[in-house]
């Protein structure tokens, strides 16, 4: 939009196929990106958008295809080779090392040096917490990366990415755990490289998002180009209609979210009680409670502490003082294994790390949590197992080749609903969802959605943490606001909008982090 | 516990077969130790280090280590420092460093490695201990860097192994054997001597098979048992121990041979081998003698006491066939 | 395509499955191949009697491999089975006086405990499994040669010498204790939650644990079931040699196990168990150490052709043990 | 090393700096194989009077720095996400290579090693990092094959090739300064230089990030295929020095060395808290990890009258205690 393309595309890709086995992940793809263009690439979970980005970043060699850059061919051997041209990434699955420290990771290949080549280490360190900071994050760089939450991880891989000179950048679902003060910053470097004319490729499921920052789209479905052309002539309801392959009549309905809101169950004891969780520098005596059919948001910038509400709740936090009870009971402290047996289940932010078992296949992710209810004796009920396995996967319309693919082949989406599926099949009295619509393209988020808003109508208590601010307000009952471990207050009713819940953190008086 | 035969083996008896120097002395070089260099102390409140090379889990060490310290007891030495090198060359070494770092003013080794000795050598050289080698020898000078030898000749073994296979195959035949560990002294020696002694005795056996056994019992019924079905023409098996004749003779066993029907020889002359013989499934052993005790401490007192003794001290082995077995067992080790 | 599947019946066939399986197909494609070969050159290799003797010669190692391939599904190793089967023979003579039946429940005993101990280390206190089984690496083997005394002992006991030579419908009984444990083996593999559960936990340790698997309870138990499974592999071992001699038993057993199981396809990084690849990667090593003895190679030349061929082989099966 | 174990470098985060009780108790925890040499240093030092003596030390030191110098190209190996289980029979074949090519002169004797075990190591980096075959089988075929190839070249281990004792090798390999021996300062040399290429240098960042994470590594741009192959031939390279220079000592190609090494080796480097799965682990550690086996070794030695039995098992129990020692003091850190 504001370069005009004068002399023809940046990156030209041209009938790009890409098969694995069983799977046609890419069908014939091109692609046109002019200099200074923000391109969205939008597509249902599993439609071959991360495939085709690999495709482009060098991490897969196309099938078939050519791709040309600056009107010269390109084809890489590797990431590096992709990288040397030019064409960085920051990918679905954050691409960094978590043992490494923060400065490692931002700086790993392009260090600073002295005379002999020896890494200046001091440098490296305060050049670290610079770039970080100018994209608002204050963290010790010294720490390995995977001390910190999603979404610092995220902003770090971000600001690796852009922090060289790049012609073309590529972000795979980038803000899928960012909160809107960071989704700012990240405008903010996209506009930055927009008059830099680096081109830029945004994958995203949040709609709002692509229309602020997106000129051109290119809408996958099934790895095929079902639509391309500018965004700004494409409204909302067509756009997701193109993506889900629906008419536009059966997508109109209601709002964004699905939520319908109001349950009342407010009367009942709670199912789940926690007080006083405290922990060195994490959580500070922090307090909630969920009654049977209600869900409760918790609220709250990045660090603030919500993640770690959810799992010290499941005992997979070490814990100084606190107690949690569930249904009067109370549990053994820092035990996952008692905490669901009695009824708790916990869906984890990181499902690279903490969630899926990526050598396994789909059916066996699924029944993992479940198998003291699916066998007998030691022995499992194949049977048992296929019957839930099948249910899920219809209902949460999992994308793959069929139960036994593994978990590391499916789409990132999917993924995130294998793990739901996992959750649910423990049948548990509480759910503790740490951003469960996370990476969900629009049509299965409604769905998430529509059932956790039925499990909870079921009398199961839920806890919701997401950093779509918009899903929190609406699918919560009531919100608990966190800042720096601490409850700074709690929202329901009428009060229950975006605005108060900003303001609320905002006026929480300081306390370093 | 309650073992199925709670007599004990004959291994723990170090009273058995002593040994005897076979070459008398005077007809060698001799040492004194003006020649070598070496201080005198008094033997029983001295300090002297033995350095055995492999874990006492065969008869042969269990023998030799037992030997010389029971001698050292009834000579009442009360300062024998004993280490054991555990097969790892390097680890040896280092323990005879160690022994010469804690103060021992003479050496009984038993070296795994006949090379590499420099390093010790030099140590004690620089302090003029004495050292004595048994059962294998040390490539260096006698009398300058250690002092003398006291053991058997593998290359005879095999010679006299070879004279006992000409003997139970009649000249002629085909013959397998199985080889001790490669790299080995006693190995290559064993090996020699056997080849060396059968082209010229008896060029009408022919050797056609050999496999390396590791000295271990079930390695060598594993390539017995593949030999058999490979080459059923081999007439004669020569062990290079006895632990792999026994293997053998299982293996024998589990595939139905009759005993006799492949002619089996091999070398060390252990109880267990030699009872094989008077039922027909071994034809003959030849001993090496790990008793090194008496010798050993008989040789450093002399040196000790200013006597010339000889560079070098071959012991008679005997040797175990149908005609003395049944007699002898009770002496093997 | 599979376009449409979004969401397909739970058949237990499908195209991925095939698929994994053809890939496995390198070892046997292996095997197959030395087995031509042997046709071919050795002289009577298509005997009866000769796949007898591969059958029972391998058999111990395929029962040790079981074991190693279940600890190295959980992204574990272990180095003591050769010292078990030490153990095991050494511990066996020491109770023959009272019958068999309690000495070899002596003996298993044995690596029973050697798997506790193991297994303690490895999940109560967390040392990294190869270290943890190190130390019964080297202490192990000691231990076994302080019962025995240092001694070999023949073993005379003839309802134990049958363990070892007689045999089941004409195939021989450690054969057939291979067979059974093989069946076991899977079945534990794909039918119990223990099975399940190993895998998870080798695939993904954190997640394992925040899905609430009794992480230190299930890789207790697999080194268990590895100490176990060594120690059977030495009775029989015992029964056969007709003597105890824990001084060489089950040298360098661990070496020739995790190159079955590695070879069998099952990744060293755990994640994933193959017990029929295990057998097939055991068998196959078998097959090429007898090659190389028939045909009466120089140990140096062996050693070079066995190098060789291993090579060759997990080259054929490559794309198996990758993530 | 001030970074020595990147992975669980421990930074408090209070605001205030750590105390200087902290402090100490966070160097413990991060060299916990030092701290555990240190204590057994002080015990072996109260119990046996022999034990601390100069002529002792400088032993333990010059026997192990042998299997130092193995051990370092092992720490990279590991730290990669590797393995190396040929490391035993290469530094056997580099004696006997470097016995074998005296003839030609003491840099023959040093080259000729090099050369054939650096070309082993390629060969070993090639088929893992080209053709993705699984490290430890690879390794594997190489320590057949290069026991093989020495087997080939002394007449299966018949011939035992001797080094003059004037030659310059020879001279290199046996003598010594100030009462220890030139080995130990060349190992010392190596360390320092490995430590400064895995701590202070591109290559070693990639070095930890292919072991941290192998597809992240590749997703950040690490030449992977570079780098693994390097760590490799370092391997071959250094087993094959460290075999030279110990036929160097012992005057001679001994034909036996090494089996069993490789594991002793992989001991040394785990129990210098390098982790077997890769991403975390440092060159210092190496060291007191090496150390720690040589004292266990020369204590039990001191103990004496110990049968080869009972050394073995107290060699376990040794082993077991200091892992366990080991682990828990890493194991307080990382819960903090
Ligand atoms: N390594 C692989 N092996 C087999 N199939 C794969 C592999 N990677 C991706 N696929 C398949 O290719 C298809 C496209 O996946 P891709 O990751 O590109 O989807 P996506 O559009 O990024 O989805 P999402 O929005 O969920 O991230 C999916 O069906 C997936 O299962
Ligand atoms: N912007 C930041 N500045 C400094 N430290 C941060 C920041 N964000 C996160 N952290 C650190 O990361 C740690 C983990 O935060 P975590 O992600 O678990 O919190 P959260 O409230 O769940 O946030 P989210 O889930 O949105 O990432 C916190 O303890 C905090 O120290
Ligand atoms: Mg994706
Ligand atoms: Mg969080």
């Amino acid at each position: 939009m504001s370069v005009p393309d004068e002399e023809g595309p940046l990156l030209e890709v041209s009938g790009v196929v890409k098969r694995f086995t069983g799977v046609l992940a890419l069908d014939r793809v091109s692609l046109e990106l002019a200099p200074g263009e923000v391109h969205a690439l939008v597509g249902e979970n599993g439609a071959g958008k991360s495939t085709l980005i690999k495709v482009i970043t060098g991490v897969y060699r196309p099938d078939e295809g050519t791709m040309r850059l600056a009107g010269r061919p390109a084809e890489f051997a590797g990431p590096l080779e992709a990288q040397r041209a030019g064409i960085q990434a920051v990918h679905q699955e954050i691409g960094l090392v978590p043992a490494l420290s923060v400065a490692r990771n931002l700086l790993l290949g392009r260090e600073p040096r002295r005379r002999f080549g020896t890494l200046d280490v001091g440098r490296m360190h305060r050049e670290a917490g610079e770039i970080l900071a100018s994209y608002g994050i204050d963290v010790d760089v010294r720490r390995p990366l995977r001390s910190l939450g999603v979404g610092v991880q995220q902003m770090v891989a971000l600001a690796r990415a852009v922090s060289v000179d790049a012609r073309v950048v590529v972000m795979d679902e980038p803000t899928s755990s960012l909160e809107p003060r960071e989704v700012e910053t990240l405008f903010g470097v996209v506009r930055r490289l927009r008059e830099r004319a680096v081109s830029v490729i945004y994958v995203s499921h949040r709609l709002d998002e692509l229309y602020r920052i997106c000129d051109g789209v290119t809408v996958l479905r099934d790895g095929r180009v079902v639509h391309q052309g500018p965004l700004a002539e494409l409204d909302r309801l067509r756009l997701v209609s193109l993506m889900l392959g629906r008419p536009v009549a059966d997508v109109r309905q209601g709002g964004v979210t699905r939520f319908s809101g109001g349950h009342d169950a407010a009367r009942e004891t709670p199912v789940v009680e926690a007080s006083g969780l405290t922990r060195r520098h994490v959580l500070d005596d922090v307090s909630v409670a969920i009654r049977p059919g209600e869900v409760v948001g918790l609220g709250g910038l990045l660090g603030a502490g919500r993640t770690e509400t959810a799992k010290a709740i499941a005992g997979a936090l070490p814990l100084d003082g606190g107690r949690v009870t569930v249904a009067g009971t109370p549990l053994r402290r820092g035990s996952a294994a008692a905490a669901i047996r009695a009824g708790v289940a916990l869906l984890p932010e990181d499902r690279k790390a903490e969630g899926v078992i990526g050598t396994l296949s789909v059916r066996e992710n699924i029944a993992l949590a479940a198998l003291p209810r699916l066998s007998r004796a030691g022995l499992v009920s194949e049977a048992r197992i296929d019957r839930i396995v099948d249910t899920f996967m219809r209902r949460l319309r999992i994308k793959a080749a069929g139960p036994h693919q593994r978990v590391a082949e499916l789409s990132g989406g999917n993924q995130q609903k294998v793990l739901l599926a996992r959750w649910l099949a423990t049948e548990p009295k509480i759910l503790l969802l740490d951003e469960p619509t996370r990476g969900i393209d629009v049509g299965a988020k409604a769905e998430v959605q529509a059932l956790i808003d039925e499990l909870a109508e079921d009398g199961l208590g839920v806890l919701l943490i997401s950093a779509d601010l918009e899903e929190l307000v609406e699918g919560s009952d009531r919100v608990v606001v966190l800042k720096d471990g601490a409850v700074v207050g709690e929202l329901s009713g009428g009060d229950l909008t975006e605005e108060r819940v900003m303001t609320t953190i905002a006026d929480a008086g300081g306390g370093t982090p | 516990a309650k073992s199925e035969d709670d007599k004990q083996a004959g291994a723990q008896d170090t009273a058995g077969q002593q040994q005897v120097a076979q070459t008398p002395a005077g007809n060698v070089p001799t040492c004194t130790i003006d020649k070598f260099g070496a201080h005198k102390f008094d033997l029983k409140s001295g300090v002297v280090g033995f350095s055995q090379s492999e874990k006492e889990a065969n008869p042969f060490r269990i023998a030799e280590t037992a030997s010389i310290k029971s001698e050292a007891k009834k000579l009442g030495i009360a300062n024998l420092k004993t280490t054991n090198g555990q097969s790892q060359f390097n680890k040896q070494i280092s323990d005879v460093q160690q022994l010469i770092a804690q103060g021992a003013q003479a050496l009984v080794i038993a070296p795994l490695n006949s090379d590499g000795w420099e390093p010790v050598l030099q140590q004690a050289a620089a302090k003029h201990i004495p050292i004595i080698t048994v059962d294998r020898q040390i490539n260096a000078t006698a009398c300058k860097d250690y002092v003398t030898f006291i053991g058997s000749d593998f290359y005879t073994q095999g010679k006299r192994a070879a004279d006992q296979m000409i003997k139970a195959l009649g000249g002629k035949g085909k013959v397998a054997i199985l080889l001790g560990a490669s790299g080995n002294n006693v190995t290559t020696d064993r090996t020699n001597g056997f080849k060396d002694e059968l082209k010229q005795k008896a060029p009408g056996i022919q050797i056609t098979f050999q496999q390396t056994g590791d000295f271990a019992r079930e390695k060598g019924q594993q390539v017995t048992e593949q030999l058999i079905q490979s080459n059923p023409d081999v007439g004669g098996l020569y062990a290079e121990n006895d632990e792999m004749a026994l293997g053998a003779v299982t293996a024998l066993k589990g595939a139905g041979k009759k005993a006799g029907q492949i002619k089996i020889v091999s070398v060390d002359g252990t109880r267990n081998a030699v009872s094989q013989i008077p039922g027909g499934w071994i034809s003959a052993v030849i001993e090496s003698n790990p008793r090194f005790g008496p010798l050993a401490f008989q040789t450093l007192t002399n040196f000790l006491n200013g006597e010339a003794i000889p560079q070098k001290v071959i012991i008679s082995d005997r040797e175990y066939d149908a005609s003395n077995a049944k007699q002898s067992v009770s002496s093997a080790y | 395509m599979t376009t449409e599947t979004a969401a397909v019946p739970a058949s237990r066939f499908d195209r991925a499955r095939l698929l994994a399986w053809l890939q496995d197909y390198g070892v046997y494609a292996a095997i197959a191949a030395l087995i031509l070969v042997n046709i071919a050159i050795t002289p009577r290799f298509l005997t009866l009697e000769n796949l007898r003797t591969q059958l029972v010669q391998v058999a111990p190692v395929v029962i040790v491999s079981f074991g190693m391939a279940l600890v190295i599904g959980t992204e574990g190793v272990d180095l003591s089975v050769g010292s078990v089967m030490a153990l095991t023979t050494a511990l066996i003579p020491l109770y023959l006086g009272y019958g068999v039946v309690p000495a070899v429940v002596a003996g298993l005993l044995g690596g029973v405990a050697v798997g506790l101990v193991n297994g303690s280390l490895v999940a109560f206190v967390g040392v990294q499994p190869i270290v943890a089984t190190l130390a019964l690496f080297v202490g192990g083997r000691g231990i076994a040669l302080v019962v025995a005394g240092g001694q070999l002992k023949d073993v005379h006991d003839q309802t134990l010498l049958d363990l070892g030579s007689s045999s089941l419908a004409g195939i021989p009984l450690p054969v057939v204790v291979a067979a059974v444990l093989t069946v076991v083996v899977m079945a534990v593999v794909r039918r119990t939650t223990f099975g399940r559960r190993l895998v998870a936990i080798g695939g993904n340790r954190t997640a394992s644990e925040l899905s609430g698997l009794p992480v230190r309870r299930v890789l207790l138990l697999v080194y268990v079931v590895s100490g176990l499974l060594a120690a059977v592999a030495g009775t029989l071992a015992t029964a056969r040699l007709q003597a105890s001699d824990p001084s060489s038993l089950g040298l360098l057993m661990e070496l020739s196990a995790i190159t079955a199981v590695v070879v069998g396809g099952t990744p060293l990084n755990g994640g994933r168990v193959r017990v029929l690849g295990t057998v097939a990667g055991a068998l196959l090593i078998q097959l090429v150490r007898a090659t190389l003895i028939k045909h009466d190679l120089a140990d140096s030349i062996a050693q070079m052709v066995q190098a060789v061929i291993i090579l060759a082989a997990v080259y054929a099966a490559r794309g198996a043990g990758r993530r | 090393m001030t970074e020595s174990m990147t992975a669980t470098a421990a930074v408090t985060e209070a605001a205030a700096g750590p105390t200087g009780r902290e402090r100490a108790f966070g160097l413990i925890q991060r060299h916990g194989a030092a701290a555990v040499l240190v204590l057994l240093v002080a015990i072996g030092s109260f119990a046996f009077d022999r034990f601390p003596t100069g002529a002792n030390l400088g032993n333990i030191a010059i026997t192990s720095s042998f299997l130092a110098m193995v051990a370092l190209g092992m720490t990279f190996v590991i730290i990669t996400g590797g393995i190396d289980l040929s490391v035993g029979s290469v530094f056997a074949l580099g004696g006997v290579l470097a016995a074998y090519a005296v003839r030609w002169g003491s840099l023959a004797a040093l080259l000729l090693p090099l050369a054939v075990c650096g070309a082993f190591g390629l060969v070993q980096g090639l088929l893992i990092a080209r053709v993705r075959l699984a490290p430890f089988i690879v390794t594997l075929a190489g320590l057949l094959g290069a026991r093989g190839l020495l087997l080939s070249i002394s007449n299966e281990g018949a011939t035992t090739y001797l080094i003059p004792r004037g030659a310059v090798i020879a001279r290199v390999g046996q003598g010594s300064l100030f009462g220890v021996g030139y080995p130990v300062y060349l190992t010392l040399a190596l360390f320092v230089v490995g430590a400064v290429l895995l701590q202070r240098t591109r290559f070693g960042q990639s070095v930890y990030a292919i072991g941290g994470s192998e597809d992240a590594a590749e997703l950040m741009g690490v030449p992977l295929t570079r780098t693994k192959v390097a760590v490799y031939v370092m391997s071959g390279l250094l087993a094959g020095l460290a075999g030279a220079l110990n036929a160097a000592r012992l005057s001679s190609g001994v034909t036996i060395l090494g089996t069993g090494m490789e594991l002793d080796v992989i001991a040394a480097v785990v129990i210098g808290g390098t982790l077997l799965t890769g991403g975390a682990g440092s060159v210092s550690g190496t060291v007191a990890g090496v150390l720690l086996l040589g004292v266990i070794q020369n204590l039990i030695n001191q103990i004496g009258d110990l049968s080869s039995s009972y050394q073995q098992v107290v060699s376990g129990a040794f082993l077991a205690a200091v892992v366990v020692v080991q682990t828990y003091l890493s194991r307080v850190q990382r819960l903090r």
